[in-house]
């Protein structure tokens, strides 16, 4: 059970949240101009390292608030929570 | 008294060397790699092959399946491979003269909706056109089949009906595992442990070696088999595999004596469990929602499994959980597996297996021995391209086919 | 005439989640460790407004207390509590209103807040929800205690005092709690989970009440 | 020791009755009253006795019968109680065949500082840290505080140790913050410090226990740092018929003596490889039991030790082993050598006490991802660098579980662990506390490292009777058998030997197993490693696991505001997600079948009424809330006119369908989308994570209304009729309330929202009122004599119609073109979520699996939902049946499938394949009734 730290909640429970894979993966702009290829990897292909890992949760039993995280697959530890629409803060 | 396990062999492998080359570098020393090995001594006569595997040899979630094996799968490509599967495995024991402990003792997938059932008969019918037996019963007849689920009316969630596969069941991986190395050692397979590949030499789009914690090692053809770490190792020749690595946990309780004759699976009630050789339960949970390489899931994911699991067995309630782990699946988009080519020529892929892997094990060793040895996919992996994704041509066993293990 | 006999009917037909419920809270309430009950029909408004804006500070003033901020944080004004429900979400909590009409009408707290909200600045929404969810409340020196048993939240009084609320979950249902007193909480669930959240919380007090 | 002081308790082992002492375990007692023997071992049946005297029993395993039937659990940690029935185990549990009548629960708990142990260390862990000012929980599985204390005869400030370990922790315990769980095992270490522990709370009261507490409670803790000062488990040597009953830990048979008052044995043979069976041995001499000998495999014992020895006339046999134990069935003498091969002497011995020194319990330490390091002094592996990972553990080790040998050492250690963990926690350290004081404390001699004894000549050498693993019956030649078949790694050793894998998971012998396997590799054992620990720390019942959330409770229940009136009703539930519906409305004589033909009949030319308030409901407005809107459907919905009502389709990006339902719009930045049932929550999600993930600059809120809303469907010929008579203030005329409009109105005294929809094809309306009225509206639209129905008419009506049910008649592999609704995707808008997979390879196929219906030739023939379709003759499946009827209105059966190029089939004759037997039908256009629309429209 990860604790989480919601940035507007603070630290909560895993089960509060729904996982939504890899961050900064934009909506393509054109759909229609692109190749099955392209459309594909923006349908199915997702990074999938073993080590730091910028993803989306969202609070969906508390806030309801998308955001970021920066967590290390490897040893789950949880390095930036960030909020949707920032960067992904540079981690020594 | 007791049942007592089969001895295993006397003599099982040595552990090799890492050569400077080989005609064919597996990635991998779970089942699947084993397997691959072994298939590529027997029917295609390639002998000088490599094993590598970075830790202990079979580890993985070769180490760690509920064993649970069935064919029963919704669509016809599914029903092909895993039916093939299950055939090797009818003749197994045999052809690798070690004991597998395979058990038919039928495994049964409870419906619990009306949706479930919808689905559940649309997979018994589905499998009787692929020639997979199969067959639907009424709550008093898995009452029959295995007297201790509950199966009266005014439970939360109860017990509808069931899918039963009467050819399906278990069989004891770590002799599987051992048994396909004892045997493609003795056809001349290298099995290396503690040979972590850290690198894949690639030129000129062609695959020609690994890069391994024990040194580099050229290859003339490469084949992955690190399920799990898959996408890890992929992107080493730059190649991007559409999965997602989860924790999937497993418990077992202490030795009972007898209670549970064959194998139950529910979706809705999320649990799985069989009844082993030596007596324990053993139980299988879902995967954690996020990525991880951890082996080793959540804890509020066995509590839920332990709530299911006392819903459909009552008389579990007093026994105990010995032991818990977990390993990393790697599941792909529609939940069925990758077998094949990769865009760097000589390259090749087995993975996304995810939950459900291990009945495959020798299915998936014959037909990955075959598109390695021959350059093209065997007909019955062939559907499981990696250039599905792009045409759409998915093989979704998500929503019909019943939990995927 | 009509009009009354109307609205007299509506209460009269008017039936909480938890009505049934009510015999069973007392007798679990007996004994003095806890208090259980439902407070039924609690005008509950979802409000959402970017807090900064000056709509909100005319909401606010509709309120009588600027909307808080603090993340989990509840304020009272009168007979309104506003609690926090994220960034720019707030649970505005007031009376029984029984006859408010559908849609706007009236002088319901929902159109008051339409109305301060005006229509200038846009983007504000004031959605009634007071049927969506139901309260109770559970009170008396073992209701942490009872709490504790299907709540992940730190629920000690430094950190959960009265003042503080949170969205979380109940043992398997999403609710609101809301720390009024010292030894006083209100758990707000919705409605199709009521009877769930009602039986659990039975079961969870029946050490503690008998 | 029939004298021993304390309240008799009674209870029955093996068949036979017996007395014990209130607070004995069932081990206590069972030596107590002389029973050596407790159960016979898994595989070869051997008879064993009591090893130890705690969780790490690998040998008295006991099946509990009364108070009520529960495997496997040892007899080391089964307190006695008046009643208890216990029978020795011969290897496997037994399953009670009845309901568990216990009651289980959770209880979640937060503090700065956990502590697992409350032995010495632990004790001055939790009283610093709590002096600090932290909330600290310190737990412990025995039932009482004192840990190692409890067992030995030590004193400390003065004090007997268990008194003064009970004041130490009545003192805590009293302080606000504090919580001292006895009886309360910690089994697991997960991520971010959170810890899960069982509290066995009335195993101990048996009858008397109350029976709404629950029998065991599961804490899940979440605390800022832990202490883990969990001790150390002494291990054995492995020897010729070690596994004998007699065969006992050092330790153990002090704490038995000390402890219990209980003395295991008469004569006693000491074997040991360190100082600590000196006072063990000592204790035991002055309990009445007589030492034959003290056996050390070292040249010398601590000096101390050696000259308390003297004069007490214990005999110490320096470089001595113990080359077998022999006895049948149980001790009756031992083999004593000289280890550089003198001779051998048979000492005659009803007990041998052995030590091979103490293994930390890093158990809990390694599963929270820490390293283990092996230190050669103690010859075990200890906790490593807690910083030394990637992962920073926020967790301390004190006291012998990082191999801290002595009292005053486990003092000061825990004390110091308390006030790291203090200022870890944020906290202010104050001012070091003097220790409190050890008095007798002699200097230990080096301990040396024995594994093994090779048994003296020609006394089975073979290695068949060095048991490596008691509980699963592995010996030194099974380990030797591994290792010669080519295993190199200790993971592969456990697997083929099985050791470390009972009950006990190895806790006194993972450490024996490595290091025989490290000798015959040639390896040592430091580099070889131990298996892998995993939870639980100790066996957990399944039902504390499941704690609360069991029967009723083991998902909740969702429930409209008509659910008592439709169960009143005599309604059948179905089960859709969580939500019990109404499933037909049988009366009195009816079946199922004839059930549903009246109700749909009803629907068809009467009026009926169906509770439709599971619907998911959501409120979108803002000014952008038509671009949203427009951007998640795949039709338009921005060029809805206020007032209206339009259906729509969601498709996940690759194009399949993901939910449908109509969309009413409330003004012209205001709109109300409902969902399917089961998708309610997703589909809020799923706008949610648009809006706030990918397009945050759209003004928009959504807002769950589900159960704001009760809504009941009125549908029929006369519908209008029976709506006109509740709101006679409605013109309810088509012209001014037209097919999909919405209409505020008062229906029965009651304001509401009418919406003029159709899932049935007929003429109907839906009418919203909050939901506290959804009762009261029932009834009365009940009252006006209309026919309720269920789900199941519900489906067959739309399925007539041929409207899919999500989910039922797709799969997840459906596009909203192959369900024949090509009409409901917008030419018009340049994109859409889902848009662009129209066009990809294999969804522009023309044997795409497509809706259609079919009809049954045999017309009473009902096709079973699942039954898949085949050409005549062929056997290659082409789709199947996802939704099978009998309709009234049709006055035949029919079905709906999704069938490979279905469209172009129409009018083909296709198979049922129904096993052996083939069903003939006939493919037809999916909407089977009313396909002009003339009925709803009207
Ligand atoms: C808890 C659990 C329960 C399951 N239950 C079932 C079930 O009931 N039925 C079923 O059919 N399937 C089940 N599965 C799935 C099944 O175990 C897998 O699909 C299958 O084992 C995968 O194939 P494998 O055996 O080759 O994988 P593995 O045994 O995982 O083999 C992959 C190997 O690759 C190695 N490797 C990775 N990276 C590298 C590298 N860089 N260099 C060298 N080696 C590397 C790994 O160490 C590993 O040994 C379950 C899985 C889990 C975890
Ligand atoms: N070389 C040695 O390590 C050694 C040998 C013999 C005696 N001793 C003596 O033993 C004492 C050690 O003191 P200590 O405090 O470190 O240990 P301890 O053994 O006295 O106390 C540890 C306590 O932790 C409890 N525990 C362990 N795991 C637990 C879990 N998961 N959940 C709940 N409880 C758990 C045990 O039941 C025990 O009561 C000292 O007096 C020392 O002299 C040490
Ligand atoms: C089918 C099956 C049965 C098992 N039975 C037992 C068992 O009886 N006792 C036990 O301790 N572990 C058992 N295990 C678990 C292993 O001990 C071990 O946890 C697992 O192989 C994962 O390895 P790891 O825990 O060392 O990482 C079993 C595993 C499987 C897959
Ligand atoms: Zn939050």
């Amino acid at each position: 059970m990860l604790l989480i730290p919601c940035p507007w909640c603070g630290p909560r429970d895993e089960i509060e949240f729904h996982y939504g894979g890899q961050a900064h993966v934009a909506y393509p702009e054109d759909p229609a101009a692109l190749s099955d290829e392209e459309w594909a990897r923006y349908l199915f292909f997702r990074d999938n390292p073993k080590g730091r890992f910028a993803e989306r949760w969202s609070h969906s039993a508390g806030c309801r608030r998308w955001f970021n995280v920066v967590r290390d697959t490897a040893t789950n530890e949880i390095h930036a929570v960030y909020r949707i629409g920032e960067p992904r803060p540079v981690i020594a | 008294m007791t049942e007592n396990l089969p001895d295993h062999p006397d003599w099982l492998w040595a552990a090799a060397e890492p050569k400077r080359s080989y005609d064919v570098v597996i990635v991998g020393g779970g089942g699947h790699g084993l397997a691959t090995a072994y298939y590529l001594a027997k029917n295609h006569g390639i002998t000088n092959v490599a094993v590598l595997e970075r830790g202990w040899l079979a580890g993985g979630n070769m180490a760690r399946n509920t064993t649970i094996i069935r064919s029963n799968y919704l669509w016809d490509e599914s029903a092909g491979i895993y039916e093939h599967a299950l055939k090797l495995w009818e003749g197994l024991e045999d052809d690798l003269g070690y004991p597998l402990l395979f058990s038919q003792r039928g495994v049964l997938n409870l419906a619990h909706s009306l949706q479930d059932v919808r689905d559940s008969v649309r997979r018994v019918h589905a499998n009787r056109l692929n020639g997979v037996d199969a067959e639907w019963l009424e709550p008093e007849q898995v009452k029959e089949l295995c007297p201790i689920v509950d199966v009266s009316p005014d439970v939360r969630y109860p017990v509808l009906g069931a899918t039963y596969q009467p050819r399906a069941g278990i069989a004891k991986h770590d002799y599987v595992a051992w048994g396909f190395a004892r045997a493609a050692a003795a056809y001349g397979v290298d099995l290396i442990e503690n040979c972590e590949v850290t690198g894949l030499d690639v030129r000129d789009g062609r695959v020609t070696g690994v890069r391994t914690t024990r040194g580099p090692i050229a290859a003339g053809k490469v084949a992955l088999c690190a399920a799990g770490h898959s996408s890890v190792v992929a992107a080493m020749a730059g190649v991007a595999l559409p999965l997602q690595s989860h924790p999937l946990q497993a418990l077992v309780s202490e030795l009972l004596e007898p209670v549970h004759p064959t194998v139950v699976m529910s979706n809705a009630v999320h649990v799985y469990v069989s009844q082993a050789h030596k007596g324990e339960l053993v139980m299988g949970a879902g995967i954690d929602a996020a990525n991880s390489y951890r082996q080793r899931g959540a804890f509020h994911i066995i509590e839920r499994q332990m709530a299911a699991a006392l819903e459909l067995f009552p008389v579990f309630a007093r026994a105990h959980v010995l032991r818990t782990w977990g390993g990393v699946v790697d599941v792909t988009p529609d939940a069925s597996p990758i077998v094949g080519l990769t865009p760097v020529d000589d390259l090749y892929v087995n993975c996304g297996w995810g939950t459900g892997g291990f009945k495959a094990t020798p299915g998936v060793g014959w037909c990955y021995a075959h598109t390695v040895a021959h350059g093209e996919p065997h007909p019955l992996s062939a559907p499981f391209s990696l250039d599905r994704f792009t045409t759409g041509a998915l093989v979704d066993e998500h929503g019909a086919a019943a939990v995927a293990h | 005439m009509a009009e009354r006999r109307n609205a007299d009917r509506r209460s009269a037909d008017r039936r909480s989640p938890l009505a049934g419920f009510a015999a069973r809270f007392e007798t679990a309430s007996a004994g003095g460790a806890l208090r259980l009950a439902e407070i039924p029909f609690l005008t509950q408004l979802n409000l959402r407004v970017d807090a900064k804006s000056p709509a909100a500070e005319r909401i606010g003033r509709a309120l009588g207390t600027t909307l808080p901020v603090e993340p989990g944080s509840a304020v009272r004004s009168g007979d309104l509590t506003v609690l926090w429900l994220g960034p720019d979400e707030w649970l505005v909590l007031g009376p029984d209103e029984g006859e408010a009409e559908i849609g706007a009408g009236g002088a319901g707290l929902r159109d008051r807040l339409v109305e301060a909200a005006g229509s200038a600045d846009g983007h504000v929404s004031v959605v009634d929800v007071s049927a969506q969810r139901t309260t109770l409340v559970l009170a008396g020196a073992r209701a942490r205690d009872v709490l504790a048993h299907g709540c992940a939240l730190d629920l000690h009084p430094r950190v959960f005092g009265p003042g503080r609320c949170a969205q979380t979950l109940l043992a398997r249902a999403q609710v609101v709690l809301v720390a009024r007193e010292t030894d006083e909480f209100w758990v707000l669930c919705r409605s199709s989970f009521a009877g769930y959240v009602a039986e659990w919380l039975l079961d969870a007090a029946a050490e503690y009440v008998t | 020791m029939t004298s021993r002081p304390g309240e008799v308790v009674r209870f029955r082992f093996d068949g036979r009755d017996y007395e014990g002492r209130r607070g004995d375990t069932l081990a206590a007692a069972l030596l107590a009253n002389g029973v050596r023997r407790v159960s016979t071992s898994v595989q070869l049946g051997q008879p064993r006795g009591i090893f130890s005297a705690g969780g790490e029993e690998p040998n008295a395993l006991v099946q509990i019968e009364t108070p009520f039937p529960e495997p496997m659990l040892p007899a080391t940690t089964v307190e006695i109680c008046d009643g208890l029935v216990a029978t020795g185990l011969p290897g496997k549990g037994r399953l009670a065949d009845r309901p568990d009548p216990a009651r289980y629960d959770t209880v979640h708990a937060h503090c700065d500082v956990l502590v697992v142990g409350a032995g010495p260390a632990g004790l001055m862990a939790a009283a610093e840290a709590a002096r600090g000012g932290a909330r600290v929980i310190l737990a412990d599985e025995r039932p009482a505080p004192g840990g190692s204390l409890l067992g030995t005869a030590e004193a400390v400030d003065g004090l007997p140790g268990r008194r003064w370990a009970a004041e130490r922790a009545a003192e805590l315990d009293g302080l606000a913050d504090v919580r001292v769980l006895c009886r309360t095992t910690v089994f697991g270490h997960y991520d971010d410090n959170y810890l899960v522990a069982v509290e066995r709370r009335t195993n101990h009261l048996g009858a008397a226990a109350p029976a709404t507490t629950a029998r065991e409670r599961i804490w899940r803790i979440r605390a800022r740092r832990v202490v883990h000062a969990t001790g150390a488990h002494e291990r054995f040597p492995a020897f010729a018929g070690n596994d004998l009953p007699g065969v006992m830990l050092a330790g153990a048979a002090r704490t038995y003596v000390n402890q219990y008052g209980v003395r295991p044995g008469r004569r006693a043979v000491v074997l040991t490889t360190n100082d600590t069976a000196y006072p063990a041995a000592l204790d035991l001499a002055a309990a009445g039991i007589e030492i034959a000998a003290i056996v050390d495999v070292r040249q010398a014992p601590g000096e101390e030790w050696a000259r308390r020895c003297a004069e007490r006339g214990i005999d110490v046999l320096t470089g001595h082993v113990v080359t077998a134990a022999r006895g049948a069935g149980e001790l009756s003498s031992v083999v004593v050598a000289p280890e550089d091969g003198g001779q051998a002497r048979d000492v005659p011995a009803d007990l041998l006490l052995v030590s091979g020194g103490w293994t930390p319990v890093v158990h809990l330490f390694s599963q929270a991802g820490g390293t283990l390091r092996f230190d050669e002094e103690i010859g075990a592996f200890v906790p490593g660098d807690t910083q030394a990972r990637d992962v920073r553990l926020a967790v301390e080790v004190a006291g012998s579980a990082r191999g801290v040998p002595t009292l005053s050492g486990c003092l000061r250690d825990g004390a110091e662990a308390g006030r790291r963990a203090l200022a870890a926690a944020g906290f202010a350290v104050p001012d070091q506390a003097p220790p409190p004081a050890v008095e007798d404390e002699p200097a230990a001699a080096p301990a040396r490292h024995l594994w093994l004894v090779p048994a003296a000549d020609g006394d089975g050498d073979d290695y068949r009777e060095h048991f490596v693993d008691l509980q699963r019956d592995v010996t030194v030649a099974d380990v030797l058998r591994a290792t010669g078949a080519g295993l190199r790694s200790v993971e592969h050793v456990k697997r083929y030997t099985t050791a470390g894998t009972a009950h006990d998971q190895g806790r006194t012998s993972g450490l024996l197993t490595s290091a025989i396997t490290a000798h015959a590799l040639g390896l040592d054992v430091a580099d070889l490693g131990v298996t892998t620990f995993r939870a639980p720390y100790a066996p957990v019942s399944f039902a504390a696991l499941a704690g609360r959330d069991r029967g009723h409770l083991h998902d909740p229940v969702r429930v409209t505001a008509m659910h008592d009136w439709h169960v009143a009703r005599g309604a059948p539930l179905e089960n859709v997600g969580q939500w019990k519906r109404p499933w037909y409305y049988p009366l009195d004589g009816e079946d199922m079948t004839a059930a549903v033909l009246r109700e749909c009949r009803a629907a068809r030319e009467d009026v009926a009424m169906m509770d439709a308030s599971t619907l998911g409901k959501i409120d979108v407005i803002g000014p952008d809330a038509a671009e949203l809107l427009d951007r998640l459907y795949t039709n338009m919905m921005s060029t809805l006119p206020v007032g209206s009502i339009r259906y729509g389709v969601m498709c996940r990006p690759d194009g399949m369908v993901f939910d449908d339902g109509t969309v009413i719009r409330l003004a012209e930045d205001h709109f109300l989308a409902t969902t399917t049932t089961g998708n309610a929550a997703a589909v809020l999600d799923w706008m949610e994570e648009w809006l706030q993930t990918e397009w945050p600059s759209l003004r928009v809120h959504c807002t769950s209304v589900t159960e704001q809303w009760a809504t009941v469907a009125l549908v029929g010929p006369r519908s209008r009729e029976v709506l006109a008579g509740l709101a006679p203030g409605l013109d309810v005329g088509n012209a001014s309330f037209p097919f999909m409009t919405w209409r505020d109105a008062e229906v029965a005294g009651i304001p509401a929202r009418v919406c003029r929809i159709s899932f049935s094809g007929e003429l109907a309306y839906e009418i919203n009122v909050r939901s506290w009225y959804g009762l009261a509206l029932w009834e009365a639209v009940n009252a006006a004599g209309v026919t309720p129905y269920g789900t199941e008419t519900m489906h067959v009506l739309r399925a007539e119609k041929g409207y899919p049910i999500i989910g039922q008649d797709t799969d997840g592999t459906v596009t909203p073109q192959d369900l024949g609704m090509a009409w409901v995707v917008s030419k018009k808008k340049a994109d859409f979520i889902g848009k662009r997979s129209f066009s990809r390879a294999d969804t522009v196929r023309p044997d795409r699996k497509q809706l259609v219906g079919l009809l049954p030739e045999d017309t009473g023939r009902l096709l079973p939902e699942g039954v898949h379709l085949v050409e005549p003759g062929g056997t290659r499946a082409l789709g199947h049946v996802t939704s099978g009827y009998r309709s009234a209105a049709l006055g035949r059966t029919f079905a709906l499938a999704l069938i490979s190029g279905g469209r172009e089939r129409v009018g083909e004759r296709l198979h049922a394949a129904m096993g052996e037997e083939m069903i003939p039908v006939t493919v037809t256009h999916h909407v089977l009734y009313d396909p002009e629309g003339a009925r709803r429209d009207g």
